[in-house]
């Protein structure tokens, strides 16, 4: 029975999924969601979740000295080494069982969660290495382009006139120039993983891809597109909204690759402009002022369009054909 | 602090030129002193390691350190080995070294063999070439012994690694170390891996080394 | 705020070993709209319990199934997530805003509540 | 039956934590210390020990994973040198903070740069003050000891700090000595079962690691962080008496060469300390009255130990293997001033020596003693041994 909100709830209705009440994240954050689904994921699949965290918006709202909105084992050791330290977290446990110092049958979940700071930029080579060596972890990227615990920074998820503080939409520049870093790709040519990208508006695809990457013989990384409605300039409630125009705009595809095999989860048939999700968020303003605007959103639709066709090339391509 | 390690005594090592002639030397404080010159590659690392091992079984407490540079394969290098009755407590490098072993005639013209040598100190080389010879290129004063090492390694193992055949014209040479605990370690690091004709093979060469090196007067 | 504590009395090594106490912590206070649940209105559909980033709607299981049975405003920040996700907020035919009365919840402003 | 074997410093470590068996070790090669990773990852390879190893991509993975493993109740042990350490530095203090009981072994190497792979100790003196508790090795022999002392010192419930052990790059690391192995069963025995507290894969109580700890209790955690610290001196002893009785070895916080009558007492750290003493034992039989007071522990650092010796000599000489760029050099700055209070305070000389690996022999010990003798120190003079002009 695939997990949906009516099984969740008789579920999870009277308890914290890993997470609880009480955290200082911004209200309607995407973040506090992106974990939630994930941890609910794993506990009603019978596995007991052990996280680590990356510095970052997540780790400072959720522990605040003396206070911790985890109510599971949990470990925030530096900015970039979150896949290192979680992946010191999980040989400890193999070598614990290996001991018979803990049950054999004990199903543990190894998360690490991570901006996009955190793991496109600081914390990539991190993230490379125990993905590299396959611990049995699944790291989450929660996505919202740009280092936003600090006050919206260009990062190198930072998408092309989107206004921040360190790349400026000023009176000659339009803002970042570069295209976003394509961490999904980058990822998946570590090859023996399994990598997707979910979105909160598709809960039942986010879910799945929990699902499998906790089954999955190996490790995983998962991108979440994570709205900051802070930053990106949009009121407090549109959080899945975004994500929603994100996804019908292709401006986040959604797919995965299992050992090479390429798979769009969801086809979008007449998707819309990229034009529109970009219109939907004041972080776009200061662009769409400029008289360049037109150049920028084109060049995004472009490359949106291209990718998309990409993808669908590949999951025609690598159709049966795992790398391993 | 260990115990023994207090009140520290001169100790004197005897060594013997050749069977004939049999001299005493004070070596400086109580240490016997080795440098190896070598190429990187050639196993002069390897053989001054074995050296102390052999030495350690004699009961004497060793020291064995090669010296490191970012040099490869076929740089000149150096090694070298302290030997003694009490614990070694020197961390310093080899300056006066009491022997210079050469294990590739080619470095003999390199002026760093002569570093630290006076007329009390023994060179041994392996060559082909004569003790005169010898004496010519490296324009050394003190006592020179030759040894074939690299033709009896080749006769005896099929390769040209001479560090076994070295070690058995340094025992002859300087009495430091004592053929049946050369043989012995060889027996520990050949017998497993390769078997008993590569022991016996080794220990050939080995005793072919103390036969066959020769010395200046 | 708890007592601060001299360091003796505190766990080595910065830990928090009271697991999930943050849930002490009053992030109602936060809120400058409040979500309104109008019951008459619910299906019961649990989108708003799914996307409630501060796990702030009460759930209760009736005959094997959830009901939604309201807003705990302990923690509840205001952000109109659960309105926004909520599909009674729509009007099915013209798809455009469902009127108030017509919503299973509706955003007030704090300052609507400012006497209680 | 004890062993006495030939063998590099760094195949002393790896065989001690070979007779360990730790949980888990990771950790990346840098030179000198690759082959104590390589040691290891035989011992692994071959099933000698069944720890789980983490090839890691880099030192600063290498310490975020041991504090990972750690945090998780695991044994573990990393092992690195110069600017490997360096590429740790954050993630030191944050196994310090988190009290995290890792034991690492250093190859003391000479930070970058320009780039140089030998010996001195600018490594560890540059995280002197990361709240690890660093144990200082002069040979092969020390550094096997003090790997095999390590984990009960940094385990025990009123310390929970994590250990550096320091070795010589090259000297100590690559060179040969004897050393004096005990057997397996008498290290296992020793070492005991690791005290496991606050683990991660323990889901019955579920722990937060690394919280954001602001100006209202960063200060508190910080201040009993200094406390663990005040017991490392008396778990050192309680721990180095019971070593003695397996090993006949005796270690204390300082080690005393021949301080008894002398009136000239130099201070050095790691493997140097073995040739002052033999340049000392030969000044002795010139009538000198001169001996060493070497710290086996150097953090947290033995104030007490060296007040108590040194008060009334006529003279300290300090060598330091590292600078400290605009200020005096760090060993001497730490004797000096635990000098201050002390009723008689002697003559204090700095000098500052083996940088980059350069060679320290007997004649060098020689000149700092005999300014020593001639009254010729001068508290204020950093001087230079082994330096062109």
């Amino acid at each position: 029975m695939p997990l949906n909100a009516i099984e969740l709830a008789k579920l999870f209705h009277d308890k914290n999924p890993g997470i609880t009440q009480g955290h200082r994240m911004c209200p309607g954050c995407a973040a506090p969601n992106v974990v939630k689904f994930a941890l609910m994921t794993a506990i009603a699949k019978g596995y007991e979740p052990v996280v680590g965290l990356a510095t970052g918006c997540l780790e400072v709202s959720t522990t605040i000295y003396p206070y911790t909105a985890w109510n599971i084992p949990y470990i925030h050791n530096a900015f970039e080494n979150v896949a290192a330290t979680i992946s010191g977290v999980e040989t400890a446990f193999r070598a614990a069982k290996k001991r018979g110092e803990i049950p054999a049958d004990k199903k543990l979940a190894f998360f690490a969660f991570a901006g996009d700071g955190g793991t496109y930029d600081i914390g990539l080579q991190s993230l490379s290495g125990a993905v590299e060596r396959g611990h049995k972890f699944i790291y989450i990227v929660y996505d919202n382009e740009g280092y936003m615990n600090t006050g919206n920074q260009r990062s190198g998820s930072t998408p092309p006139g989107s206004d921040t503080t360190t790349a400026p939409v000023g009176k000659k520049l339009p803002g970042k120039a570069q295209l976003k870093k394509n961490i999904v790709e980058i990822m998946a040519a570590h090859e023996n993983v399994y990598v997707a990208t979910v979105a909160l508006s598709e809960p039942m695809d986010f879910m799945k891809k929990i699902e499998k990457a906790l089954e999955f013989d190996g490790p995983s990384f998962i991108a979440a597109h994570s709205a900051c409605v802070r930053f990106w300039r949009v009121t407090d409630d549109k959080a899945v909204e975004t994500s929603k125009l994100a996804v019908e705009t292709l401006y986040w595809p959604l797919y995965e690759v299992e050992r090479g095999v390429y798979r769009v989860t969801k086809k979008v048939t007449n998707p819309r402009p990229v034009a529109d999700y970009i219109k939907s968020q004041g972080r776009f303003k200061p662009l769409l002022s400029r008289p360049d605007a037109q150049e920028v959103i084109d060049e995004i639709q472009e490359y949106v369009n291209r990718r998309y066709e990409r993808l669908l090339a590949l999951e025609e391509a690598t159709k049966d054909k795992p790398i391993r | 602090m260990l115990e023994s390690m207090k009140n520290l005594r001169i100790v004197k090592i005897s060594f013997s030129i050749d069977k004939n002639e049999k001299e005493v030397r004070t070596v400086p404080a109580n240490i016997f002193e080795i440098r190896w010159h070598g190429r990187a590659g050639q196993g002069a690392k390897s053989a001054s390691q074995m050296l102390a091992e052999a030495a350690l079984d004699m009961g004497k407490y060793v020291q064995a350190f090669p010296e490191y540079g970012a040099e490869r394969t076929g740089a000149p290098m150096k090694a070298f080995n302290r030997i003694s009755d009490e614990p070694i407590l020197l961390h310093s490098s080899v300056e006066t070294p009491n022997l210079v072993v050469v294990i590739d005639d080619t470095l003999l013209s390199n002026p760093d063999i002569l570093a630290g040598t006076n007329e009390e100190t023994v060179l041994i080389v392996n060559t082909v070439r004569s003790i005169e010879w010898v004496r010519q290129k490296s324009g050394f004063k003190g006592k020179i012994c030759v040894v074939k090492a690299t033709d009896i390694a080749l006769e005896e193992l099929g390769r040209g690694t001479p560090n076994t055949v070295m070690l058995g014209a340094i025992a002859r040479v300087t009495g430091v170390i004592e053929l049946k605990y050369v043989e012995d370690k060889i027996r520990d690091m050949f017998l497993k891996k390769f078997g008993e004709e590569v022991v016996n093979k080794n220990i050939r060469a080995l005793h072919r080394g103390y036969e066959e090196v020769t010395c200046s007067a | 705020m708890p007592e601060l504590k001299g360091w003796k009395e505190l766990p080595i090594g910065g830990l928090i070993v009271e697991p999930g106490n943050a849930k002490q912590y009053k992030t109602g206070t936060w809120r400058v709209m409040r979500p309104i649940y109008q019951a008459e209105n619910c299906i019961h559909c649990m989108q708003c319990w799914l996307y409630c980033p501060d796990q702030a709607i009460v759930v209760e299981i009736v005959d094997g199934k959830p009901k939604m049975r309201g807003y705990n405003y302990y923690y509840c920040k205001g952000c109109g997530l659960c309105a926004n996700v909520c599909p009674k907020s729509i009007d099915p035919k013209t798809k455009q805003p469902a009127p108030e009365e017509k919503r299973a919840i509706v955003m007030k402003p704090e300052t609507d509540f400012a006497d209680e | 039956m004890p062993l006495k074997q030939a063998i590099t410093g760094a195949e002393a470590i790896a065989y001690a934590m070979k007779q360990i068996n730790p949980d888990v070790v990771a950790a990346y090669p840098i030179t000198p210390q690759t082959p104590v990773v390589e040691y290891f990852a035989k011992y692994v390879a071959d099933g000698v020990v069944d720890t789980e190893m983490i090839p890691v991509e880099s030192e600063h993975s290498a310490m975020s994973a041991v504090v990972g493993a750690a945090a998780a109740g695991a044994r573990a042990f990393t092992a690195t040198a110069s600017v490997g350490l360096a590429l740790m530095h954050e993630v030191v203090f944050i196994a310090a903070s988190l009290r995290l009981p890792i034991v690492m072994a250093v190859a003391n190497r000479a930070l970058s740069g320009p780039i140089n792979i030998h010996c001195d100790h600018s490594d560890a003196m540059a995280e002197r003050d990361s709240g690890w508790i660093q144990l200082w090795a002069e040979n092969a022999q020390e550094a096997y000891d003090f790997t095999v002392m390590a984990y009960r010192i940094a385990e025990h419930p009123d310390i929970r700090l994590p250990v550096m052990v320091n070795f010589d790059g090259f000297i100590i690391s690559h060179g040969v000595e004897v050393v004096e192995t005990l057997d397996d069963e008498v290290v296992k025995q020793f070492v005991g079962k690791p005290i496991r507290m606050n683990s991660l894969l323990d889901t019955s109580k579920p722990v937060t690691y690394g919280a954001l700890d602001l100006y209202d209790y960063y200060f508190e955690h910080k201040r009993s962080q200094i406390e663990a610290m005040k017991h490392v001196p008396r778990v050192f002893k309680e721990v180095a008496e019971e070593f003695a009785k397996i090993s006949g070895r005796k270690y204390d916080l300082v080690d005393e060469y021949m301080v008894d009558d002398a009136q000239y007492v130099m201070v050095a750290l790691g493997s140097t300390a073995g040739t002052i003493k033999h340049t000392i034992n030969e000044l002795r039989k010139e009538g000198k009255k001169v001996g060493l007071v070497k710290p086996w522990v150097f953090r947290p650092f033995p104030k007490a130990e060296y007040q108590r010796i040194l008060n009334g000599r006529k003279a300290v000489v300090v060598l330091d293997r590292s600078a400290s760029f605009g200020a005096e050099a760090p060993l001497y700055e730490t004797v000096k001033s635990a000098l201050y209070e002390v009723a008689v305070r002697p003559q204090m000389g700095s000098y500052v020596y083996g940088l980059g690996g350069r060679d320290i022999t007997p004649a060098h010990i020689r000149q700092a003693f005999e300014d020593a003798f001639n009254g010729n120190l001068i508290v204020d003079e950093e001087r230079y041994l082994g330096l062109r002009e």
